[in-house]
């Protein structure tokens, strides 16, 4: 599944998006443990992160499908 | 129909307030928000705004359409500029017209805020002296980490 | 300063929102007053201001300073027009501009509901059908009138 | 000394303006006695007038001073 990151997001993945593989009906919080496995600066991702699952905000319990667009959102400072 | 957009080209407020407006009504409010040259103390040269876009439009289309609907008009616009902004320039722009005032303020203040706490944008402040910093925000919705 | 007039020109939004604005504001409000194709029940074809244009412009001036003094900050413009205006036609315009978004709402506001509440100033709403008539509006200060 | 009306008031008068004679020191109030006195259009000014002595506010106790203008105030309906 392909997992976009944004601004301070992107600079600790050091790229915009990355591709991880999961068990099948993974949840939201498992896929951050995921990155967080990896280390490097996805080691320091904030202890509470937003996520968007098909561009809506979507809770840790959330189930993954194969082909959602899921995105990690950083706190948002619009305007 | 709420009408909204998010752009890379500089608004026109002018532009953005025509979108709205109509016989029955007797109000418009216009929010402009602007790059200003100073935060908590630090000298600013300019802002970078970074969007999730897909998303970002469609929040902004949502956030629209639930202004419209507190208003009871749907002359409401919202348009969010990305890309390098310089001090003065406009980042954001909310408009309704309504046929009483109370309803167009009560609009305009819900969008803007809705678009502070949701909107999936953030900005990167650039200083006269020292990096340039990503700007703390709100967290919208918080996934767990530690399970 | 705050600035402030009396007019019998048309308003120009732009040009009012020109007026407002600094390198340290982040946030402008706009506030524009139009006249509306219906007033309960009636369809209006346009409506006829008058004004004590010597005590209004005293009075706007004093609202715009109060306006600025709530802001923070002096960018506070306000025009109130008088004359015939038809349907869509800007009758009053309010501009802040100010640090964050919170003072220019209020201020924006506080103008608006001040200049309904004492600018003497009376409007004659005409018809499609049946004589023009003054709108009932507020009594600033009462001096009784049974001894 | 001379007395200002506008809108309803004007309509009421006639006129746009007139002339009132008053004893030294006399109130807002009794200005307003005075003009009702009149009869016409003004004996029809409402219960509860709002006047402006030279352009601000004023309360029915206010004393008036020759020279003063004095205009009587409509309900108000800006914006």
């Amino acid at each position: 599944m392909n997992v976009l990151f944004f601004a301070s997001h992107r600079e600790l993945a050091g790229a915009g998006d990355t591709v991880v593989a999961l068990p099948e009906r993974s949840t939201v919080n498992a896929l951050l443990a995921a990155l967080r496995e990896r280390g490097g600066g996805l080691a320091r991702l904030p202890e509470q992160v937003a996520v968007a699952v098909n561009r809506q905000y979507a809770d840790g319990e959330t189930v993954l499908a194969d082909g959602d667009e899921v995105a990690l959102i950083p706190p948002v400072a619009g305007g | 129909m709420a009408w909204s957009e998010i752009t890379l080209d500089p608004i026109e407020p002018e532009a953005v307030l025509a979108r709205v407006g109509a016989a029955e009504d007797g109000a418009a409010v216009l929010f402009l928000g602007v790059v200003r040259n100073e935060n908590e103390g630090r000298r600013v040269s300019g802002m970078e705004y970074e969007g999730y876009v897909a998303m970002a439009r469609q929040q902004l289309a949502a956030i629209a359409r639930e202004a419209a609907e507190r208003a009871g008009s749907p002359r409401v616009a919202a348009v969010h500029r990305l890309g390098e902004l310089k001090v003065g320039e406009v980042s954001v722009a909310v408009a309704v017209s309504t046929p009483h005032r109370a309803e167009a303020f009560d609009a305009a203040r819900y969008a803007i805020e809705e678009i502070k706490t949701r909107l999936p944008v953030w900005k990167r402040e650039h200083y006269l002296e020292g990096a340039p910093e990503w700007l703390g925000g709100r967290t919208p919705v918080v996934a767990g980490g530690a399970e």
